[in-house]
């Protein structure tokens, strides 16, 4: 069994307007000292055999898109 | 207070509004064309203190996306009103007036504890989680309803079935333990639930989301807080019901929501 | 100049055409030859070099997304001047009248490129350009549209057309239902043709009190330019020029691509209208391709003024970007409002209130000239005219006099299973896949939706109605047309039938056509063909509309939808919109009584090119059905005033699919069957069952409305049949064609959605 | 600088509609050997002073409803 952690965030030059509310709104409940969010989605897969290089696969196959995301799998 | 309000004083109305809450306009029309004063008011005018909740009369959610629904939906709004108007809620709600929130409302009600509160002590008993289908679902759906003391519901006969739009992808109601389903249950607070059209509960697609027990809609123990997933502020009309074109001209079934509260409130403060 | 930001001198004046072109290659700037030299030769008579920021400026102001340059000489011939009296204002959109006090402003987009490349983002900014579009002139935007073309091939090095398609309905979806506007009308093509170049057409409606129509034209001095909404960023760069071009394979550059943030837009909208009730605004204009560069300049050179920035006070994203990045960044959720100066502290306090970022950035001068600073330095000092003057191309063209071949093909030896088969075809089958996932009901006023019928089994409806008054009667009718299948056949026909199935959606609702907004799909200008047909289509438009008298208020053009040797059709998506009199009397496609008769309105034809039949025998050629304005109008209208007296109870058009699929579709949301002969229609039973015939409905009519339906319709309405339970039953005499269970037929129909 | 990790997924009790959906999409794209996947948000925080104790009032401020949600502050 292989248990995959992957996380999908926005690339840095693309704006994540789900973090800028994040953002207005813990500055808004008084943390004025929080300066930056940035979001992500992170999806933890179980394979029943195989091995993590799937991962990538999953990734581009289904999970990111290139062109606005960053895809990370974590060891 | 028993006496109720003159007829020559108009009723107030508050429908709260923040960025991406829009739904604002169909719930201030339904006011309006109940014979109300509604009046839209930003958050930030309740939080600034340029407008206080104790000068209106009801109180209404609207739906939408307030805060771009990111996060969970509802949980922005919630939280902001959390942080600095939720002794002004509850004073409200304890003094019986009408509150409602539709769609986004409901989830903004059920997130600051004031629904369903079976605890009394408006703890976070339940959540709108995503619909089982994962899906957004635009649609027309059958609800029945279980009138109770729910005073929105007062024009209503019980055992009706009736139709309202739904549009939403998070209104999964489920509850934090069975202890809390059984309280709404045995407290009769499940007041509108996603049904056939013969009034049975079904699974998918009669019940869009999932929800426990098919409930659509939920009324505080007192009967004076409603959270609704459907919208009866969109089918204020008869003409704008999915299937207008195929029944005889009466009044639409949204418009009993508001004429309920109206005349509550009129016999009540 | 040590600092880096800081505006760059380009050394043209004493440049080559090789060196030029190398400019205008290395800065991105799109532009030709001839372009360049015609710079070059002003900044002469100006004696000094331009700014990096006077060059890109330039740049966008003439690429072919801003300044129409292939097409403009056409449309001028072809599109603008029909029915002029009927146009109230025209501007980023359009506008025609509803009633007295109200007009409707409109116009359908084309997001073709961005969503080829990032197709979530694409549609999304596309959607929320759109509503931009309409809220300039100063009106509430009551309704979005979305008409996509979709590929069915994977192209090597382009995203599969599911990951397209998914993105784009995506992006629709999120963007459409946070501002809370309701998405009702729209359409969804598949073919090959769109592989790997995916369309997507946006639209919008919006309704404004007369009084308070907006236009963009500055036309005195000392007017205060607030700029409102989103924060301006380096995203967004250079997306008109990559509209402006054939798509390559492979990455795009990063900075093009956005998501959108509709989450400003929402509270936005809110804002400028509340400012522009009060009567706050004096004009007002939305940062579409070019950003500031091109808004600042049209708003200025249409009222004849010049006028100063202060590129200081733009609200920026990142506070490193350069004065050309700053005057041309594409950032969403913008618009320029120009107010009188009493009136700033009020417009700025509105902002406030609603929590929207704005900023005082500069006014207007007398003087026709643009001035630009940054850091106490001028970056930018050029004429207004010169800027918004691109040269105008009269490329050349090639008509092709393509052969039709006719072809007459075996009767089908199964009609029910072809008829199954067409039902689930995808171009076909229920949209709910995507449409349910769009809020169609917000706002409270949706009197016809996308689907109707009874709650759990509704069908197809043919446009949608909105109520923008709920103290009226009025309604708002709005739908599409187009045929790429027919286009590509021919053209000319094509254009003819897109304004004849926009016609008949309208009327099928019991709307009166009122406008048209016309968005034109083609590959490169530069293609002597392509020219051709773009010509073609344009005398197709303007031959209906002309003799229908309905204008064309807005539109627009997108070329370059070509890739390596793949093209699209040159044709283009309509978005009609018309008046309901009395929503009460607004009339659905599913049939409403068991017994009633069945009438055709219109023949069928033999001229099945493009048609759903042949596509399904794999049948290229034949001729394009006709689409003859004078009877689409004579049918049509006398419609009209059959609803107006109540004598029809349901009204389909005949569309792809013929009578076939018309009648399929009315049993779907009533539950309600249909017996149809076919002897008294004349043709061969597919034919009959099949084709296509332009300006043509089925009508359902009740026993004791018939004498009144038959005195208005005449020799138009020929009687084919009534309803009936479970059933829709063919027969051709004495002769069975089919017998399907509607059951079957909605199931089939349903297909993928259930 | 203080840059935080929050992970908010559903509770294992509450059934997790984006999982089942992409479980199932990666199965019809030939992943047979996928048998189970699990969805959250992750938000990367940075606060210009302060601590990582602040974490937890994010996630019951905002960004965790009790009812459906786990909320992870990655060390
Ligand atoms: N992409 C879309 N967005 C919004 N509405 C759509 C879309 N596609 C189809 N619709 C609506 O769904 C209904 C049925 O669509 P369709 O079957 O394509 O109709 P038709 O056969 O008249 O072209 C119509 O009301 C149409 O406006
Ligand atoms: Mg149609």
């Amino acid at each position: 069994m292989v248990e995959l952690r992957i996380t999908v965030t926005f690339k840095k030059t693309v704006e994540d307007s789900e973090g800028s509310s994040v953002l207005k709104a813990l500055r808004l409940l008084g943390y004025e000292n929080v300066t930056d969010v940035r979001t992500g989605k992170v999806y933890f897969i179980t394979l029943s055999k195989g091995n993590r290089k799937t991962a990538k696969d999953f990734c581009e196959k289904l999970l990111a898109n290139p062109v606005i995301n960053e895809c990370v799998v974590d060891e | 207070m028993e006496e109720g309000i003159p007829m020559n004083r108009q009723i107030k109305v508050a429908v709260l509004t923040m960025e991406g809450t829009n739904n604002e306009v169909e719930a201030y029309l339904s006011f309006k064309h109940s014979g109300t004063s509604p009046e839209i008011v930003h958050l930030k005018k309740l939080e600034n203190k340029s407008k206080r909740l104790e000068d209106y009369d009801i109180l209404f959610f609207p739906g939408g996306f307030s805060g771009g629904d990111y996060v969970r939906a509802g949980a922005i709004m919630a939280a902001r009103l959390r942080s600095t108007l939720l002794k002004d809620l509850e004073k409200l709600v304890e003094i019986g007036k009408p509150v409602m929130g539709s769609c986004n409302g409901f989830q903004v009600l059920v997130e600051l504890g004031l629904i369903p509160n079976v605890g009394g002590e408006y703890g976070i008993e339940a959540a709108l989680a995503p619909n089982i289908s994962n899906r957004f679902e635009a649609r027309t759906v059958y609800l029945k309803i279980n009138k109770g003391n729910c005073l929105f519901l007062r024009d209503f006969s019980d055992g009706e079935v009736v139709k309202l739009p739904i549009a939403h992808s998070e209104g999964r109601f489920v509850t934090r333990d069975s202890d809390i389903l059984k309280g709404i249950i045995s407290n009769g607070m499940n007041v509108i639930s996603y049904s056939d059209e013969m009034g049975r509960l079904q699974g998918y697609p009669w019940n869009p989301n999932g929800s426990e027990q098919n409930i659509a809609g939920l009324c505080n123990k007192e009967g004076n807080v409603l959270g609704i997933m459907p919208h009866p502020e969109r089918v204020f009309y008869y003409v704008t019901e999915s299937d207008w074109t195929r029944t005889e001209k009466r009044e639409g079934m949204g418009s009993r929501f508001f004429s309920s509260a109206v005349s509550f409130v009129r016999e009540k403060f | 100049m040590s600092d880096p930001n800081f505006s760059k001198e380009i050394p043209i004046v004493t440049m080559s055409s090789t060196q030029l072109n190398e400019v205008s290659r290395e800065m991105n700037l799109g532009l030709s030859t001839d372009e360049m030299s015609r710079i070059k030769s002003y900044f002469e008579k100006e004696g000094r070099n331009p700014t990096d920021v006077e060059m890109q400026a330039i740049a966008q102001a003439w690429s072919e997304h801003c300044s129409y340059k292939s097409s403009k000489i056409h449309l001028k011939k072809y599109i603008f001047g029909i029915g002029k009296e009927k146009v109230v204002a025209e501007g980023d959109a359009g506008l025609v009248a509803l009633d007295d006090e109200t007009a409707i402003s409109f116009k359908i987009e084309s997001h073709n490129h961005p969503s080829a490349i990032e197709p979530y983002g694409g549609a999304a900014t596309g959607v929320g350009g759109i509503l931009r579009d309409i809220l300039s002139m100063g009106a509430q935007p009551i309704a979005v549209t979305d008409v996509l073309y979709f590929g069915t091939k994977r192209i090597e090095g382009f995203p599969s057309p599911r990951f397209i398609e998914t993105g784009v309905i995506s992006g629709i979806r999120d963007y459409g239902n946070r501002v809370g506007i309701p998405t009702v009308s729209g359409g969804i093509v598949y073919s090959d043709f769109f592989s790997p170049n995916v369309l997507v057409n946006v639209g919008c409606v919006g309704v404004v009190r007369k009084d308070r129509i907006r236009s963009s034209a500055i036309s005195e001095p000392g007017i205060q330019l607030i700029l409102a909404g989103g924060k301006t960023g380096r995203d967004g760069i250079h997306g008109v020029n990559m509209a402006s071009a054939e798509m390559k394979k492979g990455k795009e550059d990063i900075t093009t691509v956005q998501l959108g943030s509709p989450i400003i837009k929402e509270p936005l909208i809110h804002a400028v209208l509340e400012a522009n009730e009060r009567g706050l605004i004096y004009a007002l204009k939305d940062l579409g391709g070019g950003g500031l560069s091109s808004v600042v300049g049209e708003m200025l050179e249409s009222g004849g003024m010049g006028g100063i920035i202060h590129l200081d006070s733009v609200p920026l994203k990142e506070s490193s970007m350069k004065p050309w990045e700053i005057w041309i960044s594409e950032s969403q959720e913008r618009m320029l409002l120009a107010v009188r100066r009493e009136n700033v502290d009020k417009v700025l306090g509105i902002m406030d209130d609603w929590d929207i970022t704005a900023a005082l950035i500069g006014e207007s001068q007398n003087g026709k000239r643009l001035q630009i600073f940054f850091r106490g330095k001028k970056v930018l000092d050029l004429g207004t005219e010169f800027m918004t003057s691109p040269i105008l191309y009269e490329r050349p063209y090639s008509k092709l006099d393509k052969k039709v071949v006719q072809f007459l093909p075996k009767q089908p030896s199964d009609f029910s299973k072809l008829l199954l088969s067409m039902l689930s075809d995808k171009n076909i089958r229920t949209r709910e896949y995507a449409v349910r996932q769009y809020d169609h009901t917000v706002r409270g006023s949706t009197v016809i939706g996308p689907f109707s019928g009874i709650v759990g089994r509704e069908g197809p409806t043919d446009a949608s109605v909105i109520r923008p008054d709920w103290s009226k009667k009025t309604g708002v009718a709005i739908t599409h047309g187009s045929n790429p299948f027919y286009s590509h056949a021919d053209p000319y026909r094509g254009g003819m039938a897109a304004v004849d199935e926009t016609v008949r959606n309208l009327i099928s609702v019991g709307a009166e056509p009122l406008g048209f907004s016309d968005c034109l799909n083609a590959g490169n200008p530069e293609k002597p063909e392509i020219m051709g047909e773009f010509i073609s289509m344009l005398q197709g438009l303007h031959d209906s509309a002309f003799s229908l008298n309905i204008p064309f208020v807005s539109g627009n053009v997108s070329f370059y939808n070509e890739t390596g040797r793949k093209r699209i059709p040159t044709f283009p998506t309509i978005l009609g919109v018309g008046k309901v009199k009395d929503i009460e009397k607004s009339i659905t496609p599913d049939f409403k009584k068991v017994g009633s008769s069945i009438y055709m309105v219109g023949v069928p034809t033999t001229d099945l090119g493009g048609s759903l039949y042949f596509r399904h025998l794999k049948r290229d050629g034949g001729r394009v059905p006709y689409s003859d304005p004078r009877v689409l109008k004579r049918r049509g209208w006398n419609l009209l005033e059959a609803i107006g007296e109540r004598a029809v109870s349901a009204l389909h058009d005949v569309s792809d699919g013929g009578i076939a699929i018309s009648v399929s579709e009315m049993t779907v949301g009533s539950s309600i069957g249909a017996s149809i002969d076919l002897s008294p229609l004349g043709l061969r039973a597919d034919f009959a069952l099949f084709s296509e015939p332009q300006s043509s409905w089925i009508v359902e009519v009740r026993k004791e409305s018939e004498e009144k339906f038959l005195e208005i319709l005449g020799e138009d309405a020929v009687l084919i049949g009534y309803t009936q339970e479970n059933s829709f039953t063919v027969k051709a005499g004495e002769g069975r064609v089919m017998d399907v269970g509607i059951d079957k037929i909605l199931s089939r129909w349903k297909k993928g959605y259930q």
